[in-house]
Order: structure tokens, then sequence, then C-alpha cells
């Protein structure tokens, strides 16, 4: 019950790791501070009960030096534990300059790491981590062990939190502007990344991991995920990984927050207004990239927009991969 | 109601035989008759928000969410916080116990205001009204603080429930506002300052917090609106507005909103602990002026909500720091509760046995309160299950239970009846450890990283989460078996004399229920609230009240 | 002592002891009142200065699209009716309620004259189409226009919404004086609407500067 | 330790504007108590009078008729002269933007000037100066309320970048 790791997970991050003594110091001065307020509670109401015949003469109504001791004493206490909260703070906030920079964009229910000095950028969900562990490569937010990291954190749509609880870490990420999350993971593994800030629906699905690997492993990963970018893209995988998969269902089944795109091609479809729209390759793309422009009747604007999160060839991937859902129009143009 | 009126030696009937009929009670402006209103009015928006709670729980007992689907479950846990919130924590100790027990503390045979008594329980039945038609309408999913963007964005009845939020201020506003002129102006011949009861006292430094925090909680409301229905993008990102400006908004609320939660709990505790350990009260001075000071720095520490939401690391020390000051003026009030027992005769009857309960909860509450306050555990700390136990075991801990408490002491001068003592003491200790067994595994869950507002949990949290829910049942039954037998008591319950529990102040000088207006004349007053004398058998002292 | 040895005038509320008491008791429920109000505007005011810090150049630019001149006429316009407003609250202190009725509707008076040049300033904005937010398409001012002239209509628009509802309470008021119900004895009805006034009055004094002479 | 002197630089803005706003409706009766001199000699007798400036509602301004229970009813040119001089000053407001100064000045400057106003209105229209002390206090309590909340406030806004200069953060310009 009073070692660290009954509490906290195991922290890797050195730039705090000054907060776990921290914590089990402040569990221990509650434990203290608890049994010196309700011990005396607990012994004077058995002593002084009404049934028990004791000294009750003169009953102390105040006692001025004790209440400056218990009015001082508390406030040094507290004025401790600010400093040293302070102290640690600041260490683990603030950056160091040469650290390795990641660019995160948090999107509703999935978030984007941009590495710049490398020019890649690493999309990371629950779909997408699956995707990469089926081929081999270390999933979510993919460091190098030993290396200062920079997060620079924005966000496209709400308030979303960069929240890494083996790190000790937590930044919101803000849409009107950049904030800064720093670590320097000591230990190689995998670790829990969860979105702390409420944003939606699925808040708690906007789960990924924090991969620690080797510095090897790390160019190596560099250097598939580049030549990766460079192959033609394929439709399935952008599907799978900037999470469409999570809303709509591309076998014929009804289920699912968004309307299904089995079977979806030139299908006319009404919508909220009741108009109807036959859906051919505009209307897919203008639904993706605007969403709120024309909503199917029977289900609610919850889309996000994906403009600017993709690249002109991963949205026609993405047409050209939902037209091909529809059996019978194979041929079609 | 049985048939031996209450009527006292003018055989005047008591307020609650003084006329009969729904109509006579909705338009009273008596103000006892308004304070049971709110007594009924806040348990039963408790009784849905405890539902909703147990909904909460049951569906966290598994790691997967299988019971509803998420967005229900956000609706239900936005409605949970927004139904105990602003319907039942923040009216029920100011409203339900400051209502009936105020005017007869001071003397005085009304509030300043009667009329204006009245229209803020109207307007909060109003307020209240929006506040459910919003959960008719399919509920808003934006958690109870609104966060924008996420809260100007999304679709849900939510200007609905920003109307129920913003005509509730006014009713708080109101009430706040006719206690203050009341306790300034009406107190009976003789009652100095420092010779008003310590609840008195809280409840003037609630309504001073209510009065100076609930008009910017309006204008937020008001500038959300705006934004939802016009779009005037003040807080619209994309428009150049800051998120972060609107969290400085509604946080300068909803911190000394926690303080006029908890403020009107310690001065029942303060009247509690005194009159049932038939004791002075040790350090009144001290106790009086921290009320008066959590009043003024509650309002200046609200930035520790917002640690890791991209405040400024210098706005994070200054909260931080300022913080650590709310702390003491509550540590002086725990300090002096605990030296009021030394040398007392305690009576342990049921309000004394939730006042222990109430002492133990509430320190747990505030020294994890510290520990959230310190920053660099904030960091990894906030918005995890740890805050949600945190305010749990201080509110729920510490304002509702030190309610529970007020509720009982009073309730034989309400009613004019008493409740089975021996099963009130039982519950007490079943409430306490299902509370325990509730939240104190929130705690574990909470540091170990489990984020806040999850519908869906990682695997190794499920046991931890599993406890949780069973002991919330236990605590929702046990919280059910108090409501039944004090409302049984109040029916069926023996009579109670005018002073059960040997009480100095006011209210006890008058028949228990009390007639309508109160007093035979005007009592003055000679002595303290709380000048027990030295070898008292606890019945008959010398009384606060010189009679007419 | 237990009675009430004075005797009490017969619109003393029964649980007060005296006239004073009362009229005292009232008078603190409307300072209280008005302590609560400046921290309504307060929350404007605070949006006000912090999009002031961000944006300085959008403020420089949206303040000079507003007409300073009708907006120093108006302050002019307030002004008087302040003092119009204390004169009726001395006169019904004085019980001469002809002079009361008077001076209130000088007050009303120019109170709509205040209405009438700020819905002349709100047209000429909407026809130049200064709205607030996304409807903001006047040129002249890069993208985030629409904030200062959200903020704008907001404190301009609270403020109108305030010397409505104190129109009115002059209304019932004059309808009071005219019932017979405000003499030397019951002014505080009139003093509270007063201070009411000068509370509105004061908002505008703040506001003027602040949004018109960004300068 | 430089956070502990950040921290008593804040306490310092916030005493000096605590001290400000009680001074407010002083800060009116002076100006009341010069211009009274400099207008009209009968004033000079008033100016003793209005300097003393005792809160009780004793009768030191001269009375048109006496109340039975000694209430003051302030003479009617009391309140003309504040009105003029509240002209007067929104004069000196419209002036001091019209000269143009450079942007962060004239902003100060009209706020001052406003806050004279205000202190005017307050202290002669409002009856702060000769009513009871609780409306002062009131007064005081939420201007301070007001204070508290917009320097917490700014506190954060104006120093994002504090301790962050180095990492030169791009910023996002509002689309």
């Amino acid at each position: 019950m009073f070692d660290a790791r009954f509490w906290l997970p195991e922290s890797i991050n050195s730039m705090a790791e000054g907060t776990d003594q921290f914590f089990m110091v402040l569990i221990w001065v509650s434990v203290i501070s608890l049994l010196v307020v309700l011990g005396p509670m607990i012994w004077m109401m058995f002593r002084y009960r009404a049934s028990q015949d004791i000294d009750r003469s003169a009953p102390p109504s105040h006692h001025l030096g004790l209440e400056i001791v218990w009015t001082v004493i508390p406030t040094a206490i507290l004025i401790g534990v600010f400093f040293w909260g302070a102290t640690g703070y600041t260490k683990m906030v603030v950056p160091p300059t040469d650290a390795m920079e990641i660019r995160a964009t948090g999107q509703k229910w999935f978030w984007t790491f941009d590495y710049p000095e490398e020019g890649i950028r690493v999309r990371a969900s629950l779909e997408a981590d699956e995707e990469r562990v089926k081929n081999g490569i270390p999933p979510g937010l993919v460091v190098p062990v030993d290396t200062p990291i920079k997060i620079v954190g924005s966000s496209a749509d709400v308030i979303h939190s960069f929240y890494v609880p083996a790190f000790r870490v937590k930044k919101d990420v803000l849409p009107n502007r950049y904030t800064v999350a720093t670590f320097q993971a000591t230990k190689e593994g995998t670790y829990d990344l969860f979105c702390a800030e409420y944003c939606g629906t699925k808040h708690s699905k906007m789960i990924t991991k924090v991969s620690v690997v080797s510095q090897e492993a790390f160019a190596e990963f560099i250097s598939k995920q580049s030549e990766e970018s460079d192959k033609p893209i394929d439709g399935a995988t952008v599907f799978n990984t900037s999470g469409c998969a999570g809303c709509h269902a591309v076998v014929a089944s009804s289920g699912g927050i968004g309307p299904t795109l089995h079977g979806l091609w030139g299908k006319t479809e009404t919508l909220v207004d009741e108009t109807t729209v036959v859906a051919d390759e505009n209307y897919i793309r203008e639904s993706i990239v605007n969403p709120m422009e024309k909503i199917v009747r029977g289900y609610s604007p919850m889309m996000p927009n994906y403009s600017g999160q993709l690249s002109e060839d991963e949205l026609n991937a993405l047409v050209l991969y939902i037209r091909d859902l529809s059996p019978e129009k194979e041929g079609a143009e | 109601m049985s048939d031996n009126s209450h009527t006292d030696a003018h055989n005047e009937p008591d307020y609650l035989r003084a006329s009969t009929g729904i109509k006579s009670w909705l338009f009273s402006v008596d103000h006892k008759r308004i304070g049971v209103m709110y007594l009924i009015a806040t348990t039963l928006f408790m009784m849905l928000g405890g539902l909703m709670a147990l909904g909460i729980r049951l569906e966290l007992f598994t790691a997967s969410g299988d019971l509803i689907d998420a967005d229900t479950y956000n609706r239900l846990f936005t409605l949970h916080g927004s139904v105990m919130v602003f319907l039942v924590i923040i009216p029920a100790a100011p409203a339900v116990i400051g209502n009936f027990v105020l005017p007869l503390m001071l003397g005085a045979k009304d509030v300043a205001f009667p009329r204006l008594n009245l229209a803020s329980f109207h307007i909060y039945m109003i307020g209240a009204i929006f506040l459910i038609a919003s959960m008719i309408l399919g509920s808003f999913d934006t958690g109870w603080t609104f966060y924008t963007p996420y809260s100007s964005t999304t679709n849900g009845p939510v200007a609905w429930a920003l109307t129920g939020v913003f005509i509730l201020g006014f009713s708080s506003i109101l009430t706040g506002l006719n206690f203050i002129v009341t306790i300034h102006k009406m107190r009976a011949p003789g009652m100095t300052w420092f010779r008003m009861p310590l609840l008195l006292w809280s409840l003037y430094a609630t309504s001073a917090v209510q009065l100076l925090a609930t008009p910017v909680l309006a204008i937020t409301v008001l500038l959300l609106f705006l934004e939802r229905l016009v779009g005037i993008g003040i807080f619209d990102p994309s428009l150049g507005g800051d998120p972060i400006l609107f969290q400085h908004f509604f946080w300068f609320y909803s911190h000394p909103a926690v303080y006029i939660m908890i403020l009107p709990a310690f001065g029942i505790i303060s009247e509690l602990v005194s009159v049932h350990s038939q004791r002075k009260i040790f350090g009144y001075k001290g106790i009086a002026l921290s009320s008066i000071s959590i009043a003024i720095v509650g309002s200046l520490v609200w930035g520790h909500h917002m640690f890791t939401s991209g405040q400024s690391i210098y706005a994070n020390l200054v909260f931080s720091f300022l913080t650590f000051f709310v702390a003491i003026p509550t540590a002086i009030k725990v300090f002096s509760w605990v030296a009021t027992l030394y040398r007392g005769n305690i009576q342990i009857t049921p309000p004394m046995m939730y006042v222990f309960t109430f002492m133990a909860l509430f320190m747990i509450g505030g020294l994890t309160g510290v520990t959230l306050g310190a920053l660099s555990l904030d960091v990894h700390l906030h918005d995890t299950y740890f805050v949600v136990a945190h305010f749990h075991y201080v509110m729920m801990g510490g304002g509702i239970l030190a309610y529970i408490a007020g509720l009982h002491h009073w309730w034989p001068k309400i009613f004019g009846r008493m409740y089975p003592q021996k099963l009130a003491r039982i519950t007490s200790i079943t409430v306490f450890l299902s509370f325990n067994l509730t939240f104190f595994p929130m705690f574990i869950v909470g540091s170990r990283g489990m984020p806040r507002r999850y519908y869906e949990y990682v695997e190794s949290f499920t046991w931890l989460n599993q406890l949780a829910t069973v002991g919330a049942f236990f605590l929702g039954t046990s919280l059910f078996v108090t409501l039944g037998y004090l409302i049984w008591g109040a029916i069926r319950g023996p009579a109670a004399d005018n002073n059960p529990w040997g009480a100095l102040s006011l209210e006890w000088h008058t028949s228990s229920p009390p007639i309508e207006h109160n007093f035979h004349g005007q009592p003055t007053v000679d002595a303290g609230p709380y000048d027990y004398p030295e070898e008292s058998s606890g019945t008959d002292s010398s009384s606060q009240w010189v009679p007419a | 002592m237990s009675e009430d040895s004075v005797e009490r005038p017969a619109w003393v509320e029964p649980f007060f002891h005296s006239a004073d008491q009362q009229r005292s008791a009232a008078s603190l429920g409307m300072w209280l009142f008005l302590g609560q109000e400046i921290l309504f505007f307060s929350g404007l005011f605070m949006a006000y200065i912090a999009y002031r810090w961000m944006y300085p150049d959008t403020w420089l630019a949206g303040a000079d699209l507003l007409n300073k001149q009708l907006g120093a006429l108006n302050t002019v316009v307030l002004l008087t009716s302040s003092l119009t407003m204390a004169l009726a609250v001395r006169a019904t202190e004085l019980g001469e309620i002809s002079k009361v009725i008077r001076h209130l509707w000088a007050t009303i008076g120019l109170g709509v004259v205040f209405l009438v040049i700020k819905s002349v300033e709100y047209s000429h904005k909407i026809h130049e189409g200064m709205l607030p937010g996304f409807h903001f398409s006047s040129d002249g001012l890069e993208n985030n226009g629409g904030l200062f002239f959200g903020i704008y209509f907001a404190l301009t628009g609270l403020h109108a919404l305030h010397v409505i509802i104190g129109l009115g309470l002059m209304g019932w008021l004059i309808a009071r004086c005219k019932k017979g119900l405000v003499n030397e004895e019951r002014y505080v009805l009139a003093e509270n609407i007063g201070l009411y006034w000068h509370l509105v009055d004061l908002v505008w004094i703040f506001l003027f500067p602040m949004l018109y002479l960004v300068r | 330790m430089e956070i502990l002197l950040n921290i008593l630089v804040l306490f310092g803005l916030l005493s000096v504007g605590l001290c400000f706003i009680v001074l407010l409706p002083t800060v009116g009766q002076v100006i009341m108590a010069v211009f009274a001199t400099v207008f009209t000699e009968k004033a000079v007798s008033n100016f003793r009078g209005v300097e003393s400036g005792t809160v009780q509602r004793k009768a030191s301004v001269p009375v048109d008729t006496p109340k039975p229970e000694g209430h003051v009813v302030t003479p009617v040119w009391v309140y003309v002269v504040t009105y003029l001089v509240l002209l007067v000053l929104t004069g000196v407001t419209v002036g001091v933007s019209e000269l143009g100064m450079v942007q962060r000045k004239a902003i100060i400057a009209a706020v001052i000037v406003a806050s004279m106003k205000a202190g005017l209105v307050i202290a002669w229209f409002m009856h702060v100066k000769d009513g009871p002390r609780m409306h002062r206090l009131i007064l005081v309590t939420s201007t301070f309320f007001v204070l508290i909340f917009v320097t917490l406030t700014m506190a954060d806004l104006s120093t994002r970048t504090w301790g962050l200069e180095e990492q030169n953060l791009p910023t996002i310009a509002p689309s």
C-alpha cells in the first residue's frame, strides 16, 4: 500500500523522476496528518462521551498559542510542498534546446505524428496500430530511447490532451495555438497514450501507444516509413488508419455511426433536407473534406472534417477505394 | 399528521398547519415553508442524480462498454454532473438549512425580503425545468464544464441547458442577497456580530461568494449561448477566440462555487460539534474569520483547474502558490473542531455520528486536494480518476454528509417529530463504509493513469472499477434507507420537544415546529450562542435568550 | 419591550421594527444588487481586455470604424439623464411629487434619445456588414474583425438592454407616484431606481472610452 | 528566487489596484472641491464643509429644508456642478484620444479620466459620500473581485511564452 508501484505506473521519463518520491512523501504526510486529527478525535470521543463522569471543568474556549501554532505549521508545510512541486514542474515542462521535435496533431478520435526532420507522417489510432503491428512496425508514436523529445501539439477541431501515464506527461492540445510537452524515455517498451480532455463520442477510444525503441530500430523505422511514403498509396490503409473504419462499415451491414459505404457508388442518397444526390466522385470527395454540407438522412452531423488532414493523393486513393466497394460498378471509371 | 396538534402555550397553530392546500404552500412567503419546499425539490433531484451515478458505475463494471453506447454514456455523466452541481449541492445547504434556520437563529420573524425569497424558489424551479427539458430532449454531452470549442460546435440541446443554468444562477444570487441583508439588518437586539452562531457566519460568507461569483457564470453562459446562436466568435478559435479564456471565465465562478457548497457544511459542523458535546466552541473568532477569509481567498485560486490546459508556466506558479493559502483556513477550522471535543460532554447522537464521518472523509478529500495542488503531481494526476475521487470525497463526503447531518440535527425542529435514532446511527456507519468502498479505489485507479470521463478503459483497471461499482450500490441503498427513516420520522415519529439536543441558540427557544412568525414578541440576546455553564447536565442551562 | 414601542406607519412590513430599518434594508439590498451587476459586466470588460492584448491592431482598426461623434453624444445624453434622475430622487425626499414626475419624464425622454442614437449606429453597422463573428464582411479589417464586433455588440447590446429595463422601472415608478404611494417617507424605491440608473450610466462611462476612443 | 520575485510583483499590482479603488470616491470629492473653489466664492464655505468629508450624516452641507430625522438633502447646485464637471471630463477624454497619443498610453489616460468621472457619479449622485459605510464596502469588494479576475487572467494571457522563449514556437494565425 505504501510503495510507489502500488500507486503509480513505472516511471520511464528521466525529466520527471522526482515526482514519484514527491507523491509518496505527500501520501505519508497525508496519513500522518490524518492520524494527528482523527486520532485525538476518536480518543476524545470515547473518553468524554456522555456516560463517563470525568473532569470536565473549565473547557478552554480559546488558546492563542495553540491557534498560532496550528496556523504556522500547516503554512510552513504547505509552502514547502509548493516549492518542491514548483521546482519539479519547471524541470519537467521546459524542453532542452537540443530536443528532437515531433509535431502531434490531435483530431476527433486519433492522433497524427509528423517527424519534421525526417519528413514522414504517421497516423496513430487503435485500427492503425493493429495494421502496423501486423506488418512488424512498432505501433503509435515511435520514439528513440534516451533522447529528449519535444512534442509540439495542436488540434484540428476540439481540445484533446496528450497524456502518457508512464512518462508523467500531460499537455492539452489546442486548436488555436501550439503547446509543448517534453520527456526523455529511459527504458524501451510500449506504453499507453490516452486522450485526457473530453472530446466527444469516442474520447475513450482515442488510445494509442508510445513505442520507445533503440536508435537502430528507430532509424530502420524511419527508413521503412519514408520509402513507404513514395509507394503508391493504397486506399484501404488510408481508410483504416485515418479513422474512417471507426464509423463507416465496408461490408453490407447496417451498423456503425456513419452510413454504410458498401454499394454506395452511384446510389441516390436522400439527405437531411429531403433533397437527393447521386453518390458520385465529387459528392464523396466533398463529404470527406466538408462533411457538414450534405448529411444523409437518419445520421447526426458528427463526422469531423478532414480538410487539410489528407494529402491530395491520399484523397484520390480513398475515393477509388470507396468506389471499388460497390461490386457491380467494377469497371466504372 | 397525527392529531395532537403542536400548538404551543399561546395555542397558535404551527407553520405546517397554519394553512393547508397546495396553493398555500406554493405561494407562501414563510421562510420555513420555502425551506421545506427546497428540501423536497433538492431531495428529488438528488435521487435523480444518484440514479444516473449508479448507471455510470454499472457501465464501468466491465472494461469494454457493453451496457449502453458511448454517446448515451457521455450524456449520462454530463447530466449527473449538471444535476448534482446546479440542482442539488449548490442550492441544498444554503437554501434548505439556510432558509429554515437563519431567521430563527437571528430571532427575526422572517428574512428581509420574503417575496424575493419566494421568487428565488420559483426561479429555481423554472431553471430546473429548463435543465430537465434539455434532458428530455436527448440531453447534451459537453460535460458539466461546457468547455469550448466542443460545447459551441456539438449538436444537442446545449442551449436549453445553458438557459437553465443562467436562470438557476439568479436564484442563487437572490438567496445570497436576501441572507446578507437579513444578517445585517434583522439580528435580535443584543446579538452582536461575535454573538452570532457560527452557522450564520458561514452562511454570510456563502452568500457573499454567491453574490460575487455567480454573475460571472451568468455572463459566461450568456456568451456561450450567443456563440452557439449567433456565432459572435468570442470563444471560437477559427476567429481568433481563445478556448482558454472560456476556461478562465468558467472556473472563476466554479471554484468559488465549490466554496458555496462547502462553507455551509463548515457552519453546520461547527454548530453540531459544539451542541452535541455540550461545550463552548474552541476558537470562535478563528472559525468565524476563517469563513470570511475562505470566501475571499477562494476566488484567487481558480487556475489550479487549468494547470495542464495550456496555461502559461508563470500563471501555473502563481495559482499553485495561492492554492496553498486556501488550505490554511480550512485547517484552522478542522483543528478547532477537534479541540472543541476536549472536556466536552459528547452525546453520540446520529448528527454527531455524521459529524465524525464528515471529519474523516473531508480530511482525506482535503489532503488529496493539497496533493493535486502541487504542480509536478498535477501534471500526472489532472483529469484522471484521482481528481474524480478527490472532489467526491470533498463534495459528497464533506458537503452532502454535513447537509445530512444538519438535517438530522434540525429534523425535530422542522417537523416536530423525531426519527428512529438507533437506525440512524447504523446507517451512518454503512454510509461511511460504502462511501470508502466506492471512492477509495478511484484514487488508486486514477493515480495509475485512468483518465476521466472514459466509457471504456484498459483491462488492468477492471477489478478496481468493479470494487467501486459494488460500493456505489451499497452507498445508494444506505442513502435510500436514510431517506426512508427520515420521512417515516417526519410523519409517524414520536413528538419531539422544543430542545431535544439541549442547544442554546435562538431557534431552539420556540416551539418545534415553530409557529408562523417564529417567536412571541422579540427575543433579546445577552450571551454568546455556546455559553454552556461548566457543570451543565445538558438540559435547562442558562439560555442565550432572555424571555420577553 | 416585547411589542414595538414606536407606532409603525401602515406601509411598513410586519417583520420590520421601524420604517428606518425597512429603508436601510432595501437600500442595502439594492447596493448588493449593484455589486453583483458590476461583476456581470466585468465578464465583458475582461473579454475586451484579453482580446485587446492579443490583437491590438484589429482593435485599432475596429475602433476607427465606430462613429465617435455619436458615442460622445450618447455620453452627454446619459450624463444629463443621470442629473435629471438625481434631481428626481432629491424631489422625492422633499415630497414634491409633481417635480418628481417631471424629472422622471425628462430622464425617460433622454433614455429614449440614447436608444434612438444607438439604433442609428446599429443600423449603420448592419448596413455596412460589420456583424459579429463569421458574418463580418466589411472591408478594412483583417480576418478576426468579427471578434471585435462580437464584443462590441455584446457590450453595447447588454448595456442597451439594461437601459430598456431602466426605462421600464421609471415608468413603473411614475405609476406609483400617480397612485400616491411615493412620498417623503417612502422614497427608498425612487432612490433604488436612481442607483440602478446611475450604474447604467457608470457602465457607459467606462464603455465609451474603451470602445470608441481606443486611439 | 525569481519565481518569488514575480509573485511579489503580482501582489504589488493587486494592492496598488486596491488602494486606487478605495480612493475612488475620495478622488471625486477632491475634484469637486477644486472646481467648487474655482467657480464660486460662496462655495469656499462649502469647500471647508466638503473638505471635512466626515461620513456621518452631519448637516455639514447647507440644508434647504431640514428633514425630521436630520436626513440631509443635498442642494441642487451640488448636482449641477457635478454634472458640469462630468461634461468637462468627457471633453477631456475625447480630447485625450483625439491628440493621437501613442496607442498604449491613450487607453490608460482614458481609463483614468473615466474612473475620475465614475468617482464623481458614485460620490455625489449615488450618495456614497454621505451614505452608510456598508455601501462603500460593497462597492470596494465587488471592484476588488473584478480586479482579481482581470489581473490573474491577464497573468496567464500575457505570459504565454514565459520560460519557453527559446522554443520559438510557431503561431497558428486565426484562419
